[in-house]
């Protein structure tokens, strides 16, 4: 028997493999194709206090080895959430992490809080990256101190599992992996979608509506790695690892890095059982190379000292 | 109930100018498909493209589907490239069935392009139910025209190298000018322009209208909130192509 | 007659694609295979003061649709430049960039000055992407104060074009092009590699030697393009744009963002004559499309006013 | 002079557990490639992987050449997956040819796994040059073993399925003890550690010797720097794998 669960703030998720926020919908879309019992966790859509119609098309664009979206947060909002999609998440013998949007700080505070009010919530899971209307439009995600602040708020308002998940369009994320820390995260989620655009040289107009959108999908796994690296250099809180994972050796390099986690994203859209099968070729690694508990593969790289994630020339 | 497949290829062949008909094994999609449904498409070898690609379900027999495709980028060249023996990883049955609601007497199929893939499944389900049936057919030119399994077909190319010199709604216009056809509804499929002035035509002229859309999708099966089309009335500004379509009824769509 | 030609301080390029530095070497290594003279323009890989091994093996890791590399900056030196590979390119019929690289920068001025000596170099690119050794190895391109200072120092010795090659490895490359196009260069080029990393889950050890490499390729094309926007909407210097190039599509959709050229990087190692059919392949499509001057699509791209840059909700 | 073919396949055969023996048409390569060097491949059709991938000449005949490799990922399952009629990308020749300095009179060839890939090639030229032969491959196990056009072969496996139970090193060092070789000369080629172990039993023998390496490339014509080897003298640290290798003299490069 291989040990694959681990516990956050008295949480226990029975394997180290989430589905990502806005790629697994409100966890009822596929449940017919897919075991869901068998994810270590899923965090939902991100929720914010009103519903929110998204942006308009066009939405998606392939990208080489990766898709850009621009889905404008569209949610069906909080109340209609706990009405109409939490009665069947709670069901689910899985943990359920409800992720959070907003465009002010007390509207990340109204919305966790109303869900405090409820059964079956085991946890938070908040994005930053979105536009803080205050501020006008500059994303609380790449403000440090705003960040931070998001997190004390929050973090008087629960005593459940608080997951601060980080952009990677900042110069040093492990700057922000340390102010969530010391304001009292449980967590941190490494990375969200990484800013990218394109253009349809036929019509001269951008691809997305929006102009510009969301990098996902094994294009950016690499920059997910050295973003997941650089911020466990630096914290000691459970990092959960994100970017470009499709198979279980993906999962296991950002376990080596120092992920004690993970989450599925953009694979649910080719293979809506891909995290389970993650988690399945984790297991199969682990029998493998008698890894008796994946949480010894974290952190487990060793690597060269003389070389730190700033010095490597180009 | 959407099922996965790993469909092997029973054939595929050349039916016009760039145009393929793909046919592979997938007995519980082959039985559970409705027309207007269609199937999410990837390679089973790791080959591009990188997200699934969705086809109509364009016929079945047996536990057999047929797909027909135009080849326009990197996933319907790796489809044209499948030959016998290989295999395709199939998602579906997939999105909403054309409706048939209403006490129709005649069918109007009205398919620019590929939009003809769905009507042979179609004309099978309308002969059935013992209507009527009027198949129109737009093509860029008559070496583009596919008209297998349909009945009572006329032509539209843009260039006039086959019947009607026009596009395909400028045909239906002329058709029920010479002709009013008793009870019509009309079932339409093809590019979002054509879609567009049929639907302004079928309003216009009070017949029921069933369309079904082409866009971009991720997932395919409601996960990533990427399809939508804008809705003309109820409280939310836009519905999903791939859960909620792609056919809807042109009165609760407002296309651009 | 289609125009492709642009010129920059009064150096003329024949056409808007240039070669990447660090990816056609000295310009000599493939001459039996390209017809150099049909590129825009060559820049050098980086030049330091003194000859640089490089880092150790493994350099490379192929990925998603790009590759990592960690070349450490591995060079001739300049002073063997100019002896041994400078003759030859003084015999091409195409602009010569020498790329300059440097760890403190008073050797960014000692290279740059040796080189105003010599005959034969058109201009400078100046890679900013460079361990600051007098700051413990961080890069200078991600201090903003840095890149003006070493922008305005170069400036004072030189009257032939000067470009800086910013790194997209900052939260706002914006204010990156702001401070070099005041501190007076005459163009940015926009982007050097994107950090990232990938690991060896059977030997837990990271592949490349020095831990984190350059992340280049198809895969960060959407990065580069979103930077390139996001510069252009805040600079009037010329922007030449580099990231993912593979065909004159991809090309020209840096032009419509705002790229007055473009540099063709990786696909070099795919295909060394990858510039020169970027080049024609721009040249067909303004037949094609009726464009008499290349220049009429540099930033041509509309877009909807309604949404920036940094407003896109995910 | 190196030369880019769009290559015809003219033959791709399974010869061995996971190997194949792929034949294209690519008369100018074929015309002047030696023995040690190199053609760089990608698929014609843009199907995965993105960098191209080296494989050594393994022999030629007239316009033809042919590429013995293994299935390892995703490069060689797409070689292994061409048919005849498809095309291949093959840029070459590259690299720097075997060295033959030096007054041997036997050449002793010793290859671990696809190490043999150049061998055939090789054999011809020093059957030209009139040199005695002996050839020592090493494989996994009797199923690996690819052995042909090649001269008095002895075999070793790691398993002892065939010929001597151990490395193809340890053979060597064994026949070698057993039976002297007037001035023999070794032509190594295997993975890093095999030839690591050959290089010092070479040195310790005072035999000379001549090493083929493998090694990550991505453009392997000298533009990227991305192939480094240790040099064991001179004010360079590195040499680069690809132009001035992929063969180097023992005694010029430390292995690690
Ligand atoms: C519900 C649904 C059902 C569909 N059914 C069918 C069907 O039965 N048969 C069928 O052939 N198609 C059908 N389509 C469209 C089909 O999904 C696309 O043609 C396919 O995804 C193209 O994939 P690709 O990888 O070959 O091209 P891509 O690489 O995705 O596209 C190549 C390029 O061509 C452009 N492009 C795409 N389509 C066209 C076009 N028609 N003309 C010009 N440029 C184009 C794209 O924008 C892109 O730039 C359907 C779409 C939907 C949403
Ligand atoms: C100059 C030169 C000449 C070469 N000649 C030949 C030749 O003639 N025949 C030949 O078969 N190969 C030869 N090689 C090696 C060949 O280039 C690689 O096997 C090939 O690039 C693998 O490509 P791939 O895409 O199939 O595997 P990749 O996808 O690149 O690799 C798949 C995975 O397997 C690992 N891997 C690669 N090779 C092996 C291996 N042998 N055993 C276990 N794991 C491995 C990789 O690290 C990677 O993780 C040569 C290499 C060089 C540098
Ligand atoms: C279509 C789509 C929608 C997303 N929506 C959200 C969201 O609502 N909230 C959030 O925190 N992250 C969202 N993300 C980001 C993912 O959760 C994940 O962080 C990112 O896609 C990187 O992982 P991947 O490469 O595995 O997809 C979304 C991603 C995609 C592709
Ligand atoms: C192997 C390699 C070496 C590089 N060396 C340098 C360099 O010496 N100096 C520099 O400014 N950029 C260097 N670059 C960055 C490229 O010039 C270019 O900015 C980057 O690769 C993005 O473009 P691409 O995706 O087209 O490759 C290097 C890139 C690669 C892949
Ligand atoms: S395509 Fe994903 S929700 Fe419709
Ligand atoms: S592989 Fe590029 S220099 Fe050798």
């Amino acid at each position: 028997m291989i040990k694959e669960s681990f516990t956050l703030r008295g949480v226990e998720f029975k394997n180290r493999v989430l589905v990502a926020s806005g790629t697994f919908g409100y966890g009822n879309e596929v449940k017919e194709l897919v075991d869901v019992n068998k994810l270590g966790g899923i965090c939902t859509k991100s929720l914010s206090w009103k519903p929110r119609d998204g942006n308009p098309p066009r939405r998606i664009v392939e990208t080489p080895s990766g898709m850009l979206n621009s889905i404008g947060l569209a949610n069906v909002g909080v109340e209609y959430f706990i009405r109409e999609k939490l009665p069947y998440l709670r069901t689910l013998d899985t943990v359920i992490i409800a992720n959070i949007a907003a465009s002010s700080i007390q509207e990340y505070c109204d919305v966790l809080s109303l869900l405090e009010q409820q059964e079956g919530i085991d946890g938070y899971e908040i994005n930053v990256s979105c536009p803080n209307v205050k501020e006008g439009g500059l994303s609380f995600g790449t403000d440090c101190s705003k960040t931070r602040e998001i997190t004390a708020r929050l973090r008087t308002l629960t005593a459940k599992p608080l997951i601060m998940k980080l952009t990677p369009n900042v110069t040093h994320i492990s700057e922000f992996a340390r102010a969530v820390e010391e304001a009292g995260a449980d967590a941190i989620s490494v990375i969200n979608t990484v800013i990218g655009m394109a253009v349809d040289i036929y019509k001269k107009k951008p691809k997305l509506s929006t102009v510009t959108g969301g990098l996902s999908g094994p294009a950016i796994k690499p920059i997910a790695l050295a973003k997941v690296y650089e911020a466990a250099q630096v914290v000691s809180l459970p990092i959960i690892g994100i970017g470009g994972i499709m198979t279980a050796e993906d999962a296991l390099e950002f376990l080596l890095v120092g992920a004690t986690a993970v989450q599925v994203g953009t694979a649910n859209f080719i293979d809506p059982s891909a995290g389970v099968k993650v988690a399945e070729g984790m297991r199969s690694y682990a029998q493998r190379f008698g890894v008796s508990d994946l949480g010894q593969l974290v952190g487990a790289m060793e690597s060269n000292k003389e070389f730190s994630v700033l010095q490597s020339w180009l | 109930m959407i099922l996965q497949h790993v469909a092997p290829v029973v054939s595929n062949t050349l039916i016009a100018e760039g145009i393929f008909l793909l046919t592979v094994e997938a007995k519980d999609i082959a039985r559970s498909v409705r027309p207007g449904q269609f199937v999410n498409v990837r390679s089973t070898d790791g080959s591009l493209p990188f997200l699934r690609r969705p086809f109509s379900v364009s016929n079945t027999r047996g536990d057999l589907i047929d797909l027909m495709f135009n080849v326009v980028g990197q996933g319907t060249r790796m489809m044209a490239s499948r030959r016998i023996g290989d295999t395709l990883d199939v998602l579906g049955p997939l999105g909403k069935p054309f409706g048939f609601a209403g006490n129709f007497k005649t069918a109007i199929m009205v398919g620019g392009g590929l939009g003809v893939a769905p009507f042979p499944i179609l004309t099978r389900q309308l002969e059935e139910e013992k209507k009527s049936l009027l198949t129109l057919l737009g093509a860029r030119s008559a070496k583009h025209i596919v008209a297998k399994d349909l009945q009572n077909t006329q032509i539209a190319t843009d260039d006039g190298s086959a019947g009607f010199h026009g596009t395909v709604v400028a045909l239906l216009e002329s058709s029920l000018q010479s002709k009013a056809l008793a009870d019509p509804k009309i079932f339409g499929c093809g590019p979002t322009p054509m879609l567009k002035a049929l639907s302004e035509f079928a309003q216009r002229s009070g017949i029921e209208c069933e369309l079904s859309l082409e866009g971009d999708m991720a997932c395919g099966v409601g996960l990533c909130q990427g399809c939508p089309v804008e809705t003309s009335h109820g409280s939310r500004k836009y519905a999903l192509v791939c859960v909620e379509g792609p056919t809807f009824n042109c009165h609760d769509i407002i296309l651009r």
